[in-house]
Formats: structure tokens, C-alpha cells, sequence
């Protein structure tokens, strides 16, 4: 008998302590810890890992991050233009497939020329409107020596970056 | 309301039985559309609350885009739940599944007629309206049951067993609970309880405070009658994270939203009743006894009446938002373990109070005894 | 509602019948509680206090039956595509689907080397709203939802097309 | 189906189930409430990671170890990286490894935030789910600050970690670690000493030393047995033989040792001892490289090792093969989740179906790390 | 106890049937020959003083290059800390081998998985099905010689 009283007493305080740490909640709009977010938007921190961005002007066509992503969102073609530099006709990134790891950005051995911006929020309709083009389109080729190095991953071996 | 048609039908000079007879269906319908009106607003905006009580104690805030403060949440519910397919399973009992929601929502629509708001506002002022309300609210268990069993789905059938069980056996404890308040004023007329607990500065003469009896049945009664409109801890039979959504899980749009505000319905319903027996219904307390006029105390009366409805359903939410779920034997086990007794000895006591004090309560006491 | 598009004309009280169903549709956007993979957690936070769907009207449900939108949250293998195309046969129409995340966008990760990922969940369910992201912040979900609901503010119910 | 099954219902819970925790699919046999079995089906997210594996280069499949067990991603990439330079041979810079050891913990801490999450909300208690998932926001930021990501971070790499910690990572982290004692003392309040919760889970699903032996269980729910057997005591790695910190056992408060309620209380415990072990490494700080050197193209020589850590979840082993190539030329992936899931057939015998939902809430399960 | 006596006590009981002791192997391994590993796994679990109560993994492996398959066990004992691999070779054409699940009932779940994953057949278990992929999948995926297929169901792959 006394344990059915006690047992009961128990019940009973422990769901009133817990709805007085509710109640807390309940009457004090302080504790609220939403941020409304088409109004408030947080900066993300330095080095966020967003959207990716490719200043293609300083791109070397070294094709390091094509080969170093582990799912071949990036698409590389370069072709050698009159001074004998490697120049990339098609860069495109698919964001669809993107996995935003960060591997391609530390091979790619130029400074500031394949970085992550602090942009997340692109959503869109189709699935083509999420690849993001940046290659330099036709360059006058010296030769017409091409070269097509578009998601070689597989080549054993030569996985350096430089 | 009866009241109201015949003043109006006496003061009418025609006798023709068929001309009365329109008259009294119209003034019905009229009635029951603003009934009907009125408490489709409540839901909606019941459910509003909710969210936004759960909002306030989960730290968020809750629906605050749709209109001013999302105070047109539950109208875009409404219509885009209109709006949606009905879909039917191809294997349910089409006529129980499609039956089922309208018995529930009727139901507990007519759980509204017998309570009384105010000193003249009632739709029926019946002189069983506490047995009228422990009846009525027992169909819903049925009306659970054909939904869950129609739906052919073993989800909604476990749900449907579950409500059934669990709604038959919380009728002890909430007509037993009921039965210590009620012999005291000696009525099941609704307006008279309400009436027998005026004075007292307007809340001393309350049934829960007349004798310690009274206050326990109270809580008895409001437990039980949470478990009585399945709402956590006691939402075994839509128990979310167990079976789905128990016995609605088949439903869809408009058929859905009418369990959805049956369900809000109950709990105003059960509410009232604690109010009505235990609360003092719409006596308004400590200015009561101020002279006024009829309008103005008319309306002080609702308000208050509705204050106190929504303070006991505002408990409601605040303890779904904060317990656990029970599991379906342990819920058995606190009906038959300690309720039932606990409200069976406290009618006891409370018999044994009345047979050696008649009516008086603690305060009756208390204030004779100052006042010698 | 295709036989009254030809016979009705173009008129005012229908364009503004038409606004009002999508403001209820795009304002009670109830989502399935379906999550796969990584996305889940982020659909997750997102529904919890620091971002707070329900802010939207975007509660979630249990039950394909009671939900308007689906989020395909994480990956979806090909054993699991055929219980996806079931689940969004048994939600009532109109019903609008997201895919969240790199993997319900395309197979992401495993888009290259893995036999048992579905590549992308339009293979086997339209698709309305594509949210990138590995997986996306639950502010990048939101704005997937907040386009959504501009695109069912568009659609024509009563008025011609 | 045998005779004697026919008496029995069958239902299918999953794989698209608000509790199973994923994509978990159990073919539940029921007579009413009581179950008489349950057999598991797997594999609906099975994402050939082992196949992967053998087709990318070390340093690719780090990306791919998160996605393994996104809830404790550092743990695994910690795991991994461990494994290779085990092969390698490599030796970590000091900094580097207090650093792992910061970010293992504090995400061991976040995965329990969501295993208690989850578990309340199984268990019909939303709110408790949300204050988890709060708390859990803060170290998403923590996270952010230090790699860009919320939730699949890359950030352990092979020989140490991508980058070193950027100003006001520390302060924001001592911060945390200021915070945090109190919520804990919160969900207790809130849950864990609740008596419903307590007798929801109490006795329920006793797994004893030789069960959990038998089963291969490990990491809490080895410990809620009475087992004291935690890798990083027993055999440390990284500097947790520098630290000082606790390893609760069950001990059987609320019922007998072992049961879920043991199950669930080891996670709050660890949430203590692990914000104590990330208080000790940010004292421990010094300056120093944040990576080894390790040569952008990894070609370990032929070999296998087989090497574990402790997971939130329990021991994650990678058993590596090397035939001295650019890739593995087989990953095996011991996952604990996996072993503690295959326990639930036994468990899961003569219990309700609320208690199932307990089991595999206790048991805190992961299905892509089951599925892999 | 150190590796090497585990060797030796097992050589001693089993004789012949304890093929190698492998050092470079972390934890250095033991090959036993196929038939007694259900055998060797019992003693090395009820055996006196080695109390390998847990199996932390079993794995299979294509060795194609060898024209074998290979099961590894990797054991560890609680009480005395010490770890071990038991490694089994297997024809490549036709792997059987013999089932643990008696041993340790956690291995039950780790073979129907080298079962569905390579293929390899364990005799004597109670319930040998696929485990992660579909009933109707083809194939063993984790063989170095398997091909990925084109279509499944409805959808390509």
C-alpha cells in the first residue's frame, strides 16, 4: 500500500518538474532561438563550403580537380591555343551531382582560381539549370592538335596534381 | 432555445400548425448554423493554437507567415484540404469509410447543444445534460472503430482497437469522478449546477472547492478525460512514431479534417464540462455580484465561460507537448489501478460529506463559522 | 478540372478564385515525414526550432494519405525506388515532390562507381523543385520550398492555360 | 506461412515508418498488441560503399566515409584515415590529433543529441526532440567555422586534418561547453527521470553480458550491459590516454542492467564526458603543423590491417587489403550498428509494439552505416 | 597473450589443419584449412584461457589474382585482450565453407552478407538469403570480375 502511494507520489512530481521546464518555454518569448530566415540571413563563416566558382581566365587547364573529384561532377575540356598554352573550351560543374567535398579546390594548384563561394541557396526547376558553365568557349587552337581530357580519373599513376 | 420558440411562437397571433411548424425549423436551422459556425471557427483557430503553443514551448514560433500572424493558418488548411483528392482504398469498406467521419464529427457537434454559455444563452437546456454528454461522447468510440475497420489498413485497425479500449474503459472514472460533484447540487440539469454555484465571491462556491472530495475528483476528471479525447500522454490510438497515424491513416482531405476537428471539438467539450461542474461554468468570479446591465453581464458571462474552457485546454496542449506517450497496457493499468478507485472511494467520501452536511461546502462552513 | 477549361471565359472572379486555392495550397504545405540518408537530419533541423517550417505551414504528417508534398530526402537505392513511386501514388493530388540533396538530384556520390543507387529520383516521380546541396543548409531547403510555392502560385486551376 | 502463423497477423513496418530510424523495413508478427516475432530486411539504402571503395584512390574515399554514418562523420573519417596511416606508417602531429580528438568528441556529443532526439520522440515526447536538435545547431556552427560544412565535413584527412582552426573557434567552443551542463540538466528534468518514460522503458529488452558478447554489440550498448569496455580506455589512440574522463557503465538504477532505459542513460552520461574531454584538449592546444607530410598520391604497400575506433554507436573497424596500388584493393566495413541491429530478432519476442519502437530507439541505430 | 602462442596452442590441438601463421597482417593472422573452422572457431571461443568471446568482423574477399576466395575472421577476447585473424581459403569457382553462426549467432548476419555480396556459400546456416540487395538482383557486386548491370525493373541503372 504505501508503495502504491509512493509510487503514485513519484508520478506525480516528476511530471509536474517537467512541465514546469516547459511551462519556461511557454510564457517566455526570450527563449525563442528561431531565426526567420528569408529576412535574417546568417553570413556563412569563411571557407563555407557553397557553391563552387571558377575564375576561368586564370584556369591553367591543369585538369587537377576533374581528376581528383570522386564523382566526376566536373567536366574538362581544354584545348592549346597560339602560345602553346592549355586553355579550358568547356568547364562545366554540375551542382546536381556535386558532393561539395573541398578535394578539387585544394588541387587545384593556382591560387584564387577554383574556390567555393558563400552562395547555397540555388534551387531550381530543372536539373539542367544546375550545371554551371564556365568554359571560355571557342579559343583559336594553334594546331589543330587537341587535346580531350574530360574526366580521365581512371588513368593510374598520374593522379598528381601538378 | 426551446424557451425562445415558444416565446416567439406565443407571441404569435397565427395557430396554423404548419406555419409554427416552419417557424420552429427555422429558427432550429438558424440556430444550429451559427452553432455550427461558431464552432468551426473555434477548431480553426484551435488548431492555430496548438501550433502555436507548441511553437512557444519548443522554443520557436510557430506559423506566422499566412496572413497576420499566421492568424489565416487553419483557412489555407481548410481549403486545401477541401480541395484535395478523395481517395477511397480500393479494398476499404466504402460504406463504414465513408461514414465514419461524418458520425464523428456530428457527435461531437452535438456535444455542444445541452451546455449552457451564459444565464440565457443555451441551444437546449435539457434536465439530463450531464448523462446527455457522457452518452453522446461515448459514440465516438464507434464511430473510431468503423473508420479504423473500414479502412482495411492494419495500422488504422490497431489505432481503432486501441481508441475503443481505451475510450470504454476511461467512461468509469469520468462518470464516476462526475457523480461526486454532481450530488451535490443534486441535478443533471446543466444551467442548474452552473446556478447552485454562484456567491462566494464568485469562485469560493465552486464545486472543485467545496469539500477536498470535489477537488480530487476534479483531477480524476481531467485526466481521464484527456485520455478520453486521445491526446498525449494518453494518443495511443494515433500514437505517431508506433502505428503511423492510427485509426486516420487512410484518410485523406476533407474526410481527415473532420476527425481532425472532432477532435478539437471533444476537447472543448470535455473542457466545458469541467468548467460547467467543477469551474462554476460562466459565473464570473469576484465582480459577479455587482449590479449591470443584462446585456453586459450576458456577455461578461460567455467570455468568461469560453476564458475558462480555453485556460484547461491550453493545459491540455501544454501537457502534449511535454510527456511521453504511455504504452496501451500501462494506460490500462492507471484506469483500473488508480483512477477507478481513486474515483470510486472519492464518490464514497463525497456521499458521506453530503449525507452529514447536506450542501454546505468547505467555504459555507468556514464562513458561518466567522460569521457567528 | 479539364473539361471547364475550354468552356468557361477567361474572366476576373476566376483568376482570383484561382489565386485563392493556391494561396491555401502553397501556405498548408504538409510534408511526408520521408527521409532516407545525411538530407533526413537536414530536413530535420530544418522542421526544428532554428528554422522552423512551421513558420510556412509546413507541418509534417505520417501518412502519404494527409500530405501535399514530398521531400525526397537522402538516397534512394533501387530497392527502395519501387516503395517511393508507391508512396507517391498514395498521396492525394495535387501533390508536389522536392528532391533534396545531391543523391535524390542525381545519385551525387554514388552517381559514378555504385550498381545499387537510383541515379536521380525523376527517374521514377516527377520532380517540381530540385535543392542542391550535399546535403543542402536548411536555409537552401527553404528556398527550394519558397520556390515551390511561387511555382504553385502560377498554376491555373479554373481560368485557360 | 506455417499453420500455426495463420493465427498471427503480419504487418510491415517500413520501410517508410516514422520510427524505423531510415529506411528500416521489419516484418512485424502480431497477435493484437504482443508481438511473437520480427524479422528485419535490410539493404534499402545499401550504396555499395565497399565497391566504391575499390574503384577510388585513398585520399577520394574520405567524402565517401562520411556519408557512412552522417550522424558522427569525424568518426568515421577519423576511423578511415587512422586505417591508412596505419598502412602508411604515417605519425600525426600533436596538434593535429588533439584537434581530431576535439572534433570526435564534439561530434559524439551532437550524434547523441539526436539519438536522445529521436529516441523522445518515439517515445510520443516531440519537445525533447527539438531542444536535442537546438543544441545540436550550435555545434553544426562549430563545424561550419572550422571545415564549411554542416554535416559532411571531409575534415579528418589522411595524415591529419584539411585545415587548421580558424580564430574564435576556441571561444566559440568554450562557449558551448558553458552552455551545454544545463541543458543536460534539462533533459533530464524534462525526460529522463520522467515516470512514464521511466516505465516505458524500464526491464524492457535486457540484453545480458553474454548476449551482447554473442552478438558482436558494442560502444553504449555494450556499456548499458555492465561492461566496461571503451576503446579509448582500452586501447587509446590518438592522446586519450592523456585525458581524463569516465566510462559510465549501466548499473541498473531504474530496473535490471542492461534494459533500454540503461540503453538511453549511457548516452546522456557520454554527452557529459565527452564536453569534459573537449574541455581538456582546448587546454591542451599548442601550436604546431596541422598535417603531416603525406604525398599527394598515396600508394601504401601491400598489406592489410584491420583498425577500429569507438564510434558513438560503437566500434566502426576498417579492415584494409593493399596490393601496394593507388586504391584498396578491398575495404571491409565493420559497422556497429550493424552487429546491434541483428540483436533485435531476439529481443523483440513476446513485447509490444510500442516496446519495438523502444528497442530500436535504444539500440540508436544508423541504417546507412547497416546498409553501407 | 601474444599472437604467436595463440598459433602455437592451436597447432598443437589441430595439428595439420593450421596451415600458416602470417606476421605482416595487423593483427597478425592464422590460415586454417577450410574444413576446420568451425572447429578451430568453438575451441578458440569455449577453448580454455583464449575466451574469443566476440567476432568483431567477417569478411569476404576476392583474391581473382590467386583464383581463390578468402574469409577472414577477425576475433578478439574481452577479458584478455587479445585480437587474432583467422583467415580460410576458398576455390574461387565454387566457395563453400563452414558456417560460425553456432559460434558466435552474430556471424549470421555477417555471412548472409559475404554470401549475397561475393557469393561465397556458408553450409549449415540457418538462413542464407540476400541480405542488402534485392531477392532478384543479379550477381555477386563485391567480385572483381563483375559487371555493373543495365537495367533494373522498370529504370535503367
Amino acid at each position: 500500500m504505501a508503495g502504491y502511494f509512493k509510487k503514485m507520489y513519484h508520478s506525480i512530481s516528476t511530471v509536474l518538474t517537467g512541465l514546469g521546464v516547459t511551462i519556461k518555454y511557454g510564457i517566455n518569448p526570450k527563449t525563442e532561438v528561431t531565426q526567420q530566415y528569408p529576412e535574417v540571413k546568417r553570413e556563412p563563416p569563411d571557407g563555407f563550403r557553397g557553391k563552387l566558382f571558377v575564375d576561368i581566365n586564370i584556369c591553367t587547364g591543369c585538369t587537377a580537380c576533374a581528376r581528383i573529384c570522386p564523382v566526376d561532377a566536373i567536366t574538362l575540356k581544354t584545348v592549346r591555343d597560339e602560345n602553346k598554352k592549355l586553355r579550358p573550351v568547356l568547364f562545366d560543374i554540375d551542382n546536381a551531382r556535386c558532393i561539395y567535398c573541398g578535394l578539387c579546390v585544394e588541387a587545384c594548384p593556382v591560387d584564387n582560381c577554383l574556390y567555393f563561394e558563400k552562395k547555397y541557396e540555388f534551387s531550381a526547376y530543372s536539373k539542367q539549370d544546375l550545371i554551371s558553365h564556365f568554359g571560355l568557349g571557342e579559343v583559336k587552337p594553334a594546331e589543330s592538335k587537341t587535346e580531350d581530357k574530360k574526366t580521365e580519373a581512371e588513368k593510374e599513376g598520374k593522379e598528381a596534381a601538378q | 432555445m426551446t424557451e425562445l420558440i415558444n416565446r416567439i411562437l406565443t407571441g404569435m397571433s397565427t395557430t396554423m400548425p404548419l406555419t409554427r411548424l416552419l417557424i420552429t425549423i427555422l429558427i432550429m436551422v438558424v440556430s444550429t448554423a451559427i452553432v455550427l459556425a461558431v464552432s468551426l471557427l473555434y477548431e480553426g483557430f484551435a488548431t492555430y493554437a496548438e501550433r502555436k503553443v507548441a511553437g512557444d514551448i519548443q522554443a520557436r514560433i510557430g506559423p506566422n507567415r499566412v496572413g497576420p500572424y499566421g492568424l489565416l493558418q487553419f483557412v489555407a488548411d481548410g481549403v486545401k484540404l477541401l480541395l484535395k483528392e478523395d481517395i477511397i482504398p480500393f479494398y476499404a469498406d466504402r460504406w463504414l469509410f465513408i461514414i465514419a467521419p461524418y458520425i464523428v464529427f456530428t457527435v461531437s457537434f452535438a456535444a455542444f447543444v445541452p451546455l449552457s454559455y451564459s444565464d440565457h444563452v443555451s441551444i437546449a437546456n435539457l434536465n439530463v445534460g450531464v448523462l446527455y454528454m457522457i452518452a453522446i461522447s461515448s459514440v465516438v468510440s464507434m464511430a473510431i472503430l468503423m473508420g479504423a475497420w473500414g479502412s482495411n489498413n492494419k495500422w488504422s485497425l490497431f489505432g481503432g482497437m486501441r481508441a475503443v479500449a481505451q475510450i470504454v474503459s476511461y467512461e468509469i472514472p469520468i462518470v464516476l469522478s462526475l457523480l461526486a460533484a454532481i450530488i451535490i447540487p443534486a441535478s443533471l440539469n446543466l444551467r442548474d449546477i452552473i446556478a447552485y454555484q454562484s456567491g462566494g465571491l464568485g469562485i469560493f462556491r465552486w464545486l472543485v472547492f467545496n469539500n477536498p472530495f470535489t477537488l480530487i475528483a476534479f483531477f480524476v476528471y481531467f485526466i481521464a478525460a484527456i485520455a478520453e479525447v486521445n491526446r498525449t500522454p494518453f494518443d495511443i490510438p494515433e500514437a505517431e512514431s508506433e502505428i503511423v497515424a492510427g485509426y486516420h491513416t487512410e484518410y485523406t482531405g476533407m474526410r481527415f479534417a473532420f476527425f481532425f476537428m472532432a477532435e478539437y471539438g471533444d476537447m472543448f467539450v470535455v473542457s466545458a464540462i469541467a468548467a460547467t461542474l467543477f469551474l462554476g461554468g460562466w459565473q464570473i468570479p469576484f465582480i459577479g455580484g455587482i449590479p449591470m446591465p443584462v446585456w453586459l453581464r450576458e456577455v461578461l458571462q460567455i467570455g468568461v465561460f469560453f476564458t475558462k474552457v480555453f485556460l484547461l485546454i491550453y493545459v491540455m496542449m501544454w501537457i502534449r507537448w511535454t510527456l511521453p506517450r504511455l504504452r496501451v497496457d500501462q494506460l490500462m493499468e492507471l484506469c483500473w489501478k488508480y483512477l477507478t478507485p481513486i474515483a470510486l472511494f472519492n464518490l464514497i467520501g463525497a456521499s458521506v460529506w453530503v449525507l452529514l452536511l447536506h450542501d454546505k461546502g468547505v467555504y459555507d462552513i468556514i464562513a458561518r463559522v466567522f460569521t457567528r | 478540372m479539364g473539361v471547364l477549361e475550354d468552356k468557361l471565359p477567361d474572366n476576373i472572379l476566376f483568376t482570383n478564385v484561382d489565386k485563392f486555392l493556391n494561396w491555401s495550397r502553397k501556405n498548408s504545405l504538409w510534408y511526408m515525414l520521408f527521409a532516407t540518408a545525411c538530407c533526413g537530419i537536414e530536413l530535420m533541423q530544418t522542421g526544428a526550432a532554428r528554422y522552423d517550417l512551421d513558420r510556412f505551414g509546413a507541418i509534417f504528417r505520417a501518412t502519404p494519405r494527409q500530405s501535399d508534398l514530398m521531400i525526397v530526402a537522402g538516397t534512394i537505392t533501387h530497392m527502395m525506388a519501387d516503395r517511393v513511386k508507391r508512396l507517391y501514388d498514395q498521396m492525394p493530388s495535387p501533390k508536389y515532390v522536392i528532391a533534396m540533396g545531391s543523391c535524390a538530384n542525381t545519385g551525387g556520390p554514388f552517381y559514378k562507381d555504385s550498381y545499387s543507387v537510383l541515379k536521380g529520383v525523376d527517374k521514377v516521380i516527377p520532380v517540381d523543385v530540385y535543392v542542391p546541396g550535399c546535403p543542402p543548409k536548411p536555409e537552401a531547403l527553404i528556398e527550394g520550398i519558397m520556390k515551390l510555392q511561387k511555382k504553385i502560385m502560377e498554376e491555373k486551376n479554373l481560368v485557360k492555360k | 506461412m506455417t499453420k500455426a502463423d495463420e493465427k498471427f497477423m503480419q504487418v510491415n513496418m517500413g520501410p517508410q515508418h516514422p520510427s524505423t530510424h531510415g529506411v528500416l523495413r521489419l516484418l512485424v508478427t502480431t497477435d493484437g498488441e504482443v508481438l511473437s516475432g520480427v524479422k528485419p530486411y535490410i539493404g534499402y539504402l545499401h550504396r555499395a560503399l565497399e565497391k566504391i571503395a575499390e574503384r577510388v584512390t585513398y585520399p577520394q574515399f574520405t567524402p565517401f566515409t562520411d556519408r557512412l554514418d552522417y550522424l558522427a562523420s569525424m568518426n568515421c573519417n577519423l576511423a578511415y584515415a587512422m586505417t591508412v596511416e596505419k598502412l602508411l606508417n604515417i605519425e600525426v602531429p600533436r596538434r593535429a590529433q588533439i584537434l581530431r580528438v576535439i572534433m570526435a568528441e564534439l561530434n559524439r556529443i551532437s550524434s547523441h543529441l539526436i539519438a536522445f532526439g529521436s529516441f523522445s520522440s518515439d517515445m510520443g515526447a516531440f519537445t525533447p526532440f527539438l531542444f536535442g536538435i537546438r543544441e545540436r545547431e550550435f555545434i553544426n556552427d562549430l563545424f561550419e567555422i572550422a571545415c564549411g560544412a554542416r554535416l559532411t565535413y571531409n575534415y579528418i584527412r589522411i595524415g591529419g586534418v584539411s585545415k587548421d582552426i580558424p580564430g574564435g573557434f576556441i571561444e566559440k567552443t568554450r562557449e558551448f561547453l558553458d552552455y551545454f551542463p544545463a541543458k543536460i540538466k534539462e533533459y533530464n528534468e524534462l525526460l529522463s527521470y520522467n515516470a512514464i518514460f521511466i516505465k516505458r522503458l524500464a526491464n524492457i529488452a535486457v540484453i545480458s553480458p553474454d548476449d551482447a558478447f554473442d552478438y558482436g554489440i558494442t560502444g553504449p550498448n555494450l556499456r548499458a550491459s555492465g561492461i566496461k569496455w571503451d576503446l579509448r580506455r582500452e586501447e587509446p589512440y590518438l592522446i586519450y590516454n592523456e585525458l581524463d574522463f569516465d566510462v559510465p557503465v549501466g548499473k541498473g538504477e531504474m530496473g535490471k542492467t542492461g534494459d533500454a532505459w540503461d540503453r538511453y542513460m549511457m548516452r546522456i552520461y557520454e554527452m557529459e564526458q565527452s564536453a569534459k574531454i573537449v574541455r581538456q584538449c582546448l587546454d591542451l592546444l599548442a601550436p604546431g603543423d596541422y598535417t603531416a607530410k603525406v604525398s599527394k598520391v598515396l600508394k601504401p604497400p601491400a598489406g592489410e590491417v584491420y583498425v577500429r575506433a569507438e564510434n558513438p554507436r560503437g566500434e566502426l573497424g576498417f579492415y584494409l587489403i593493399s596490393d601496394g596500388s593507388t586504391k584498396p584493393y578491398r575495404l571491409k566495413i565493420r559497422a556497429p550498428s550493424f552487429a546491434n541491429l541483428s540483436i533485435i530478432p531476439k529481443l523483440a519476442r513476446g513485447v509490444m509494439i510500442a516496446d519495438l519502437i523502444a528497442i530500436i530507439g535504444s539500440m540508436d541505430i544508423i541504417l546507412p552505416e547497416i546498409d553501407r | 597473450m601474444e599472437p604467436k602462442k595463440i598459433y602455437g596452442i592451436l597447432s598443437e590441438k589441430f595439428g595439420g589443419k593450421i596451415k600458416q601463421f602470417i606476421e605482416s597482417t595487423l593483427p597478425p593472422s592464422v590460415l586454417v584449412e577450410t574444413g576446420a573452422i568451425a572447429d578451430v572457431c568453438r575451441f578458440l571461443k569455449e577453448g580454455d584461457g583464449l575466451d574469443f568471446t566476440s567476432l568483431m568482423c567477417l569478411s569476404g574477399v576476392d583474391l581473382k589474382e590467386q583464383g581463390k576466395m578468402a574469409v577472414v575472421y577477425h576475433l578478439h577476447s574481452m577479458k584478455q585482450k587479445h585480437k587474432i585473424t583467422i583467415k580460410v581459403e576458398l576455390d574461387r569457382n565454387n566457395p563453400h565453407v563452414q558456417t560460425v553462426e553456432q559460434v558466435w549467432p552474430g556471424a549470421n548476419w555477417y555471412e548472409r552478407e559475404a554470401y549475397d555480396l561475393l557469393g561465397i556459400v556458408f553450409d549449415g546456416h540457418s538462413d542464407l538469403r540476400r541480405i542488402l540487395l534485392p531477392e532478384d538482383w543479379e550477381g555477386h557486386p563485391l567480385r572483381k570480375d563483375y559487371v555493373y548491370p543495365k537495367r533494373y525493373h522498370t529504370w535503367d541503372v
